[in-house]
């Protein structure tokens, strides 16, 4: 199982905090595809992924446990 | 000590000074970021500030030693507030001291252009006429692997 | 309120920064000069600071002036300390407020530069092996007409 | 008469803070040079002066009351 979690714009638009779902085995590509399509999100594409607090790239592969953030333009200063 | 934090109460400038002072720092800088009242002409009321709080001390973290790392000898402290803040709040507060000034300057700049690009902190801007999510990347650079780099900075 | 002073006691840094904090300012930067133990490998114990104290004054508010005309809508304030210092302690606090960050800390770094070259203040050098008036001029730049001018910052 | 004012090694080497004396009417730079002479100041010449806590330069005429200050190389900060 993975924990998702959403931040400003996308936790808006999901409306939750976080979701868990199974993921393992996809690639954070797959993972946005799927998210952006079951929540309609218009913005997931200019996010960052962070899988385990640690920033990743769209080919990195989910495992179990794994906890996927997704990290939206950040503001923060 | 915790050199990096994610401050839900209001931030103790002098604190993060303390953290930081040392026999052999010559200069100390401090920014610190206000909530300001007009962006482009427009009124802000007040802005929420939310962070994936974890990572975000991570990054803090990760930006403090990239700075022992490219300035020998320098300390660095870092808190940012989440939560609402009102006009004139403090949002985050940097200290770094160093042996010479200007590195002291040059430092404590790359600590708030860093945090502006890695740092999972949001601020939501709530005007009389809406509200609205900020995002600086947007207008700026894409970072194609999903993972920001050094070499973006202008620094 | 004084926003340039000469103090004979500890400078409480956050009475400082609360001078400069203003609606319209989105960040403020601070800058601490602290007594450093080692310089140039030789071990100090403690400094002796002196000023001509009114005329002191006056030029910390010509630097405030200078700024306040270069970065528009900044805000400063300055106070220097005199008397006997010892390692770590704080000889000057300069904190400056812009509406945005670069000319923050800008403006700071001009501040300090320019108190090193016209405000009259001396430091005294206590060493283990004596004692020494320092004047950082004498390696630098002499002044033909006796007056420092803006065009020999390092800016 | 007018008051001069001596700091940092300056003041050391005269073994006082200040003098009062009549300079009247003297330049900057004749009341350098008489006073170098008279108190053996070797560093005079690389001092900044001040008439009435404004720098002055070296041509500048002493009226009666002003209050000149000797400020050698400074060193705040």
């Amino acid at each position: 199982m993975n924990k998702i979690l959403f931040f400003a714009h996308l936790k808006d638009a999901v409306g939750e905090e976080s979701i868990r779902i199974d993921l393992a085995g996809k690639t954070v590509a797959e993972v946005k595809e799927f998210l952006a399509k079951e929540y309609q999100l218009q913005k997931l594409d200019t996010a960052m992924t962070a899988v385990n607090e640690e920033f990743a790239g769209d080919d990195e592969v989910i495992h179990p446990g794994d906890e996927i953030a997704f990290i939206p333009p950040v503001s923060g200063g | 000590m915790n050199y990096y934090e994610i401050s839900k109460e209001p931030i103790d400038i002098q604190a993060i000074i303390d953290k930081v002072v040392q026999r052999d720092a010559g200069a100390i800088t401090t920014f610190i970021g206000t909530v300001r009242e007009l962006t482009k002409g427009k009124k802000t009321l007040f802005l929420i500030y939310e962070a994936y709080e974890s990572m975000a001390v991570k990054k803090l973290a990760q930006i403090g030693q990239e700075i022992e790392e490219k300035w020998p000898n320098s300390k660095v402290a870092i808190t940012h507030r989440v939560g609402k803040l009102d006009i004139t709040d403090i949002a985050v507060v940097i200290a770094v001291s160093t042996p010479h000034r200007a590195d002291a300057y040059e430092a404590n700049r790359y600590a708030i252009e860093r945090i502006k690009e890695i740092v999972p902190i949001w601020k939501k801007e709530h005007w009389e006429d809406g509200e609205e999510w900020i995002g600086d990347q947007l207008e700026k650079v894409a970072y194609p692997t999903g993972k920001p780099e050094g070499a973006d900075l202008h620094e």
